[in-house]
């Protein structure tokens, strides 16, 4: 297959999508125009303007069809692969109890004004998600739910309290990038409130934020859309086990 | 003409010359040209083969393009001779077809029926066979049980079916004996893997209609569109030529087990679907006349009537649940075909998707038997490999969440519903007999009234005169000698296919 | 607390200090802090007044803040007389409360109200007031009969209530006095404008519950999400607070002859709305008991339930068409909240819009009061202008062209349908015995066994402690010589307001 | 209000649109990274993946949503307003009658294979469009309406033994540019058969007609989505008389 794509509409190479968007112009003329010009813009050539309705007196929604002519550059695709073996609640268990050789302390909490607990409830409840156990059900780890609207400030302290080694934070809303702002200040307070190199583990979780911006955001990882328990689990095993031992074992031999 | 073309295929007559014009094309102009068409194609071949002229009917056709083959009308044991050996021949592509027909019905037998009534019908319209075919095994893969092969804009004017396999038509696929085969052959596959026995549709309609309704019983395609105005009306095909032609493509279409869809969807879409929902009545009345006369089984009627109702009209849904029970109630034992929404489709592409949804509606609560996906681009573009599995996932939602529905569903005797389901059939009454009682014809070349009312415009406000239309001149009145072994053979009907008609019979509810 | 608060906004004290702390919260914790409030504010503030503290209430609430003030709670004479001094500030807030609700049903009157049933619900979101107004102007043009102004994210848990015209909301705008007017007359205007009495709606839940109520009765809002246990379950408020708050809450709804909407469609976002179909039916009881039990009347409940079974189990539709029919036949006065699908929304958008026009189906089929509008991007991002248009446009479809199919809809006794609903209505009656006739409770402090279920997350498979959840601290257990006259005044009994009681009953159905 | 402006989702300024299309790729990350890419070439940043779903084992659908970067500048829109004015039947008829005194012809036809005649009888049948009569009705206005999947040759001879004034076309089916070729022929073949400057008028007419490619087509006019026959028959009498009669004047005033 070539390294080149383009959308497929009906026959190979044709380009074509489907965009609609709402312009802030009552319906007429230069409306029209000016979709077009919008389409052209985002590279549809030829863009054929398929419906257009005035939503009242000042603005104007619009469908348009066309070809673009963009090319997707595969070779240019950066995809993150999970970056840690997949492992079963057994296997999870196993390798806290012989490396860790203590429980692991997992605090999860919504912070800010977010009451949006089903997402972080899937991954840390018994009942867990998509047939899958969530944390609360491995014998090894123990997890400390804080349930929603948590301030910062009480994240923190809590988990200084229950020594935590990774802390599991969700945030499902995003309008006027709120979770955004909401995880920036969380791994802010808790850089400052920790000694360096002592942070336990950040992760964040949600279906809406944006892939690779972890360390813009200041965390470890980020989960998105559909993310499952057992994903966690074993990515919790990889970074805070098998990950530090092959760290430490390095610090050994060099020393 | 097309007909004599279609006997000669039947004798095994295929290919075409290198400028593509098929060996069927060259020896019936021929013959025509030498001694007309009068008395049929088959006493002055079969007569020209026994002469020697040629050593086979290939080789025949193939002289006959270059003239070096001299015609004539046999007579008394010369013609019983011609007519008995071209009988043989025909008689073997009779035979083909009837195999065809046991091979379906072994295939059904092996991978099942679709699991739910409606059938779910899907199109294919590349233009490209090789770009249709993946197209529809993924069609069928998401739960597809007919796929159509839509048909090039050109072809139905052709008075030629085109060969080989074809990567060139605009807004559909030309229809080739090689063609159906591929696809029917891919179809069969994928019927393998999924468990289901995949149909194949095409066109059977046009100038060519009885030849392509002969490589469909060939090729094992299982339903075909047909029917008895949409030339007519759609195509402006004579009218004379047009009910020849369906005749002779419905007898095979019986022979083949090949269930018919009608076209009265197309009435809607330039008349209105609430004033016209008569005349839709009417021409399905008239088709299933025509349907049994040449030989079709209520199971193989798949009639036409669509959802094309303007949606702000109130109680537009209702309406459509109406017209679609009366045609459910007047033919019980008709597969129905179910057209989605296309004249009131806009640009409004989520709209589309609504309205297809309702309309899937009320093609299960009315217990419908084919429902044709109707697609949310339907005014904007030929579909899109999405639009189709969109529209897919629309009906897998409405049937399985809503079919049931049925149940519950009672309009009662006095309500909304059934009074406009008596209105509909009044009118259609009407019409017809105003239709019969029409006496202007008497004694004119036409004298049918049936002539007279499509002239008038009374199916889809198109006027078709019976002496105007295309493809007058391949008509020609038969002499009292013409032979065609192909009629006769399909007259005295199919042998040892009841099998297959009760196994269908049966599906078909 | 809050009560408390509410009952000085009722005697007229608004506005808050520079840094937007609320003048009725500075007073209520200076009281308080003093003397405590198991007496009440209203014996200490008139107490303080009568002896010439401040001049105003509102002077008193300034002083108060910066400590200057001393309260004591009066006895004898003292304590008459500022009960009495009470009563009469209060009376006048009460009184602005009937003169809206006789607004209200002047303005019904001359305007009338919405054509069909249901009423159209349409949610604005924008976090600014002044784009929210154009937006739900635009709405209620396009056909919305209610709109809702969703709050931001942070609001129920503050613990005072916003001031002034706000324009910074997270994924809603704050609930405050000002915000209620400046809706409330742009959509006067919009009602003249189109001749249909546009109602606004917004919430009285969260730990402000009792004053939000009231700033609504005052600014004449029309209708209030309030749901005797929404606050517990879904932001873990203090189920004490919870059901005190409640009460007040719904006293005044009643005398502001606002319809109040129940919140049990949010049980079904986190428990599966086929499973948990029951505990749907015993908060609509649990609902219907409190809001009985503070005056509120059948017409102005608008108890809540979801279209959110799993688009993708078979006969889903029917399902909900069971639960659906069940609610309208157990409350047949009740204007009946039927909320869209959420939970089974995805980034498929064309599904998305689709699945809205199933649950716009069954709402009409079923005879819903209060149609909540879905959002085609329900799973992406708060409602697009176009989201809100195109929407509109899908119930429009639905209600015009199928509305109708009532008449047609008779689910058989023995049938599906009515099995399903006869089944969850059995499991409601089981599980309210199971409340009924739990002892553990017994003796404890919190003897309730309706505390208990909370506690063992029957609801929403929340668990919910009566000792855990916010707002705790701002309960406490009245003393034998509490005050309150809105209480007192509101239980006597609202005068005069029959005839807009019969109006709405009837249009309510 | 500004000359500058962006698409309005639920915000002034905030550029969203929604965008959906097919990858000829198997749904994989790799090929929600090539969506993704697809989305940014578009100019859509941030762009959210929102829906993603395989069809079949070799394409993939995908949703978009996301803020576009680019502004549409309103005064590089071009309008073609109508540059005619509107007239009555009635007024269309007396122009006609004082003026041209004869009836004008028209000959109309779907060319090509296309049999879509719905649009252009809408134009020319008595029953007209959106409430207005067709050309038909105009008693000075002489209709010839040739039906559909008219060749061109007949049309040219057609029109000559009608002595046409204008010939109109329609064109519905536009897959792989079947209008344009059609088009396109029609006019060449008319400017052979007549002698140059003595072509009628060339209309052609359809839903899926770019805007503003009439020259580039060799046609004189293109009508579009909901054309009505009023527009059309006004734009007849401008083109064939007032602008003639003002050429002619021009002429003889220059003589
Ligand atoms: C259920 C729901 C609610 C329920 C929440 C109940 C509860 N206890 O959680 C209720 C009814 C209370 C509610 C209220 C509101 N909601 Co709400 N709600 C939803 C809804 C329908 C479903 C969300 C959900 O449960 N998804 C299922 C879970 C399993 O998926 P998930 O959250 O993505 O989680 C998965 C992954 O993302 C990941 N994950 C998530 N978190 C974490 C954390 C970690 C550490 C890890 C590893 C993984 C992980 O793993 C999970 C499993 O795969 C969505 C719409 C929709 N269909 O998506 C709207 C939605 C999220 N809500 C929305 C809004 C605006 C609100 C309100 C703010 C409205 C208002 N102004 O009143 C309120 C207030 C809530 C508040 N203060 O935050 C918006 C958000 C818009 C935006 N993008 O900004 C949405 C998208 C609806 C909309 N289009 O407007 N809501
Ligand atoms: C009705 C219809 C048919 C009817 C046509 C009946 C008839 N006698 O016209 C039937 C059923 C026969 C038919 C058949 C086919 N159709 Co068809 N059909 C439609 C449909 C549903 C409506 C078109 C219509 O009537 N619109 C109403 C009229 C009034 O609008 P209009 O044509 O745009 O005309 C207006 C303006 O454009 C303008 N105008 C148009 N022409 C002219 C000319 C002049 C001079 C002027 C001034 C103005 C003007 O004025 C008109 C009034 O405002 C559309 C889908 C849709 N909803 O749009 C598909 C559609 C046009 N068909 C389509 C196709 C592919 C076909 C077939 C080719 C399918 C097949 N392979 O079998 C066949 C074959 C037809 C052929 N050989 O051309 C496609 C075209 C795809 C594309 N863009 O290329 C469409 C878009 C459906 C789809 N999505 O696949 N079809
Ligand atoms: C009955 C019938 N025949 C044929 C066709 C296809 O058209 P054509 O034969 O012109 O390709 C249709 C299209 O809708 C139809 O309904
Ligand atoms: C009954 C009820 N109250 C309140 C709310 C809104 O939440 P909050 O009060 O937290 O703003 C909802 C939201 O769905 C609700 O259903």
């Amino acid at each position: 297959m070539s390294d080149l794509v383009r959308p497929y509409g009906d026959t190979t190479g044709d380009g074509m999508v489907q965009v609609s968007f709402t312009l802030p112009l009552p319906h007429d003329k230069r409306a029209e125009g000016a979709a077009l010009q919008l389409a052209k813009k985002m590279g549809m050539d030829p863009a054929l303007l398929v419906h257009a309705k005035a939503m009242g007196p000042d603005f104007t929604f619009f469908v348009v069809y066309g070809s673009v002519t963009h090319l997707v550059d595969l070779r240019e695709v950066t995809v993150v692969e999970r970056e840690y073996p997949l492992l079963t609640a057994k296997e999870v268990n196993a390798a806290v109890k012989r490396r860790l050789r203590r429980k692991l302390v997992v605090v999860g909490a919504c912070i800010g004004t977010d009451a949006h607990t089903v997402g972080i409830d899937a991954i840390l409840n018994i009942k867990g998600f998509a047939g899958e156990k969530g944390l609360e059900y491995y014998r090894e780890i123990r997890v400390v739910n804080l349930g929603a609207q948590v301030l910062v400030p009480d994240l923190v302290e809590r988990a200084r309290a229950e020594r935590a080694d990774a802390v599991l934070v969700s945030q499902v809303v995003t309008q006027k990038d709120a979770h955004v702002h909401n995880t920036t200040a969380m791994s802010a307070a808790f850089r400052e409130a920790y000694p360096a190199g002592q942070v336990p583990l950040l992760v964040v979780g949600g279906p809406r934020f944006e892939e690779g911006s972890a360390s813009a955001l200041g965390v470890d990882r980020i989960f998105g859309r559909g993310t499952t328990p057992g994903e966690v689990a074993s990515y919790l095993v990889d970074a805070l086990i098998t990950r530090r031992e092959a760290g430490s074992r390095a610090d050994r031999r060099s020393a | 003409m097309s007909v004599e073309r279609a006997t000669l295929r039947l004798a095994g007559l295929s290919g075409a010359d290198h400028e593509k014009v098929p060996w069927v094309n060259h020896l019936v102009t021929a013959v025509r040209g030498q001694v007309g068409l009068e008395h049929g194609v088959v006493l002055p071949v079969w007569d020209a083969l026994r002469r020697g002229e040629a050593e086979t009917l290939g080789m025949l056709a193939q002289k006959s393009a270059s003239g070096s083959i001299r015609f004539e009308v046999p007579e008394g044991r010369a013609a019983t001779t011609a007519a008995r050996a071209g009988r043989t021949a025909v008689a073997r592509g009779i035979r083909t077809i009837d195999r065809q027909r046991a091979v379906r019905d072994r295939l059904i037998r092996r991978h099942g029926d679709p699991r739910q009534r409606p059938w779910i019908y899907l199109i294919v319209a590349t233009g490209d066979i090789m770009e249709d075919i993946p197209q529809a095994q993924a069609a069928a893969r998401e739960g597809a049980d007919i796929i159509a092969v839509i048909r090039s804009t050109g072809q139905s004017l052709l008075d030629y079916v085109p060969e080989g396999a074809t990567r060139e038509g605009f807004a559909g696929t030309y229809a080739t004996q090689e063609n159906f085969r591929l696809m029917r052959a891919a179809l069969d596959e994928t019927s393998r893997e999924l468990g289901r026995y995949i149909r194949l549709t095409n066109y059977a309609s046009g100038l060519c209609m009885p030849e392509i309704a002969t490589l469909a019983g060939l090729e094992r395609l299982d339903m075909m569109l047909n029917d008895s105005m949409y030339g007519i009306l759609f195509r402006d095909i004579n009218p004379i030529r047009t009910f020849v032609d369906q005749r002779f493509s419905r007898q095979i279409h019986a022979r083949a087990g090949i269930i018919i869809n009608t076209g009265e969807d197309n009435y809607l879409t330039t008349a209105d679907a609430v004033e016209a929902a008569h005349t839709v009545t009417v021409s399905q009345l008239l088709n299933e006349y025509f349907a049994k006369e040449a030989g079709l089984e209520d199971w193989q009627l798949g009639l036409g009537h669509a959802f094309e109702i303007n949606p702000d009209l109130p109680d537009s849904f209702r309406l459509e649940l109406a017209h679609a029970l009366l045609a459910r109630q007047l033919f019980p034992d008709a597969p129905l075909k179910w057209m989605p929404p296309t004249k009131h489709m806009t640009g409004d592409v989520f709209r589309g998707y609504l309205l297809d949804g309702f309309f899937n509606l009320a093609g299960a609560m009315t217990g419908q038997g084919i429902l044709l996906v109707g697609m949310m681009t339907e005014a904007v573009v030929t579909p899109f490999l999405s639009d189709r599995d969109l529209a897919l996932q629309n009906v897998r939602y409405v049937l399985s969440a809503a079919g049931g529905l049925t149940e519950d569903f009672h309009p009662p005797r006095d309500g909304f519903i059934q009074t406009r389901a008596r209105a509909v059939l009044d009118d259609a009454v009407r019409l017809l007999e105003t239709i019969a009682d029409d006496t202007r014809g008497r004694g004119s070349a036409y004298p049918q009234p049936l002539l007279a009312a499509i002239a008038d415009g009374t199916f889809g406000l198109m006027r078709r005169p019976p002496t105007a239309g295309k493809g007058l001149e391949g008509v020609c009145r038969k002499a009292p000698g013409y032979v065609n072994p192909a009629i006769d053979l399909l007259e005295s009907g199919p042998a040892g296919v009841t099998s297959s008609r009760t196994t269908q019979g049966r599906s078909a509810r």
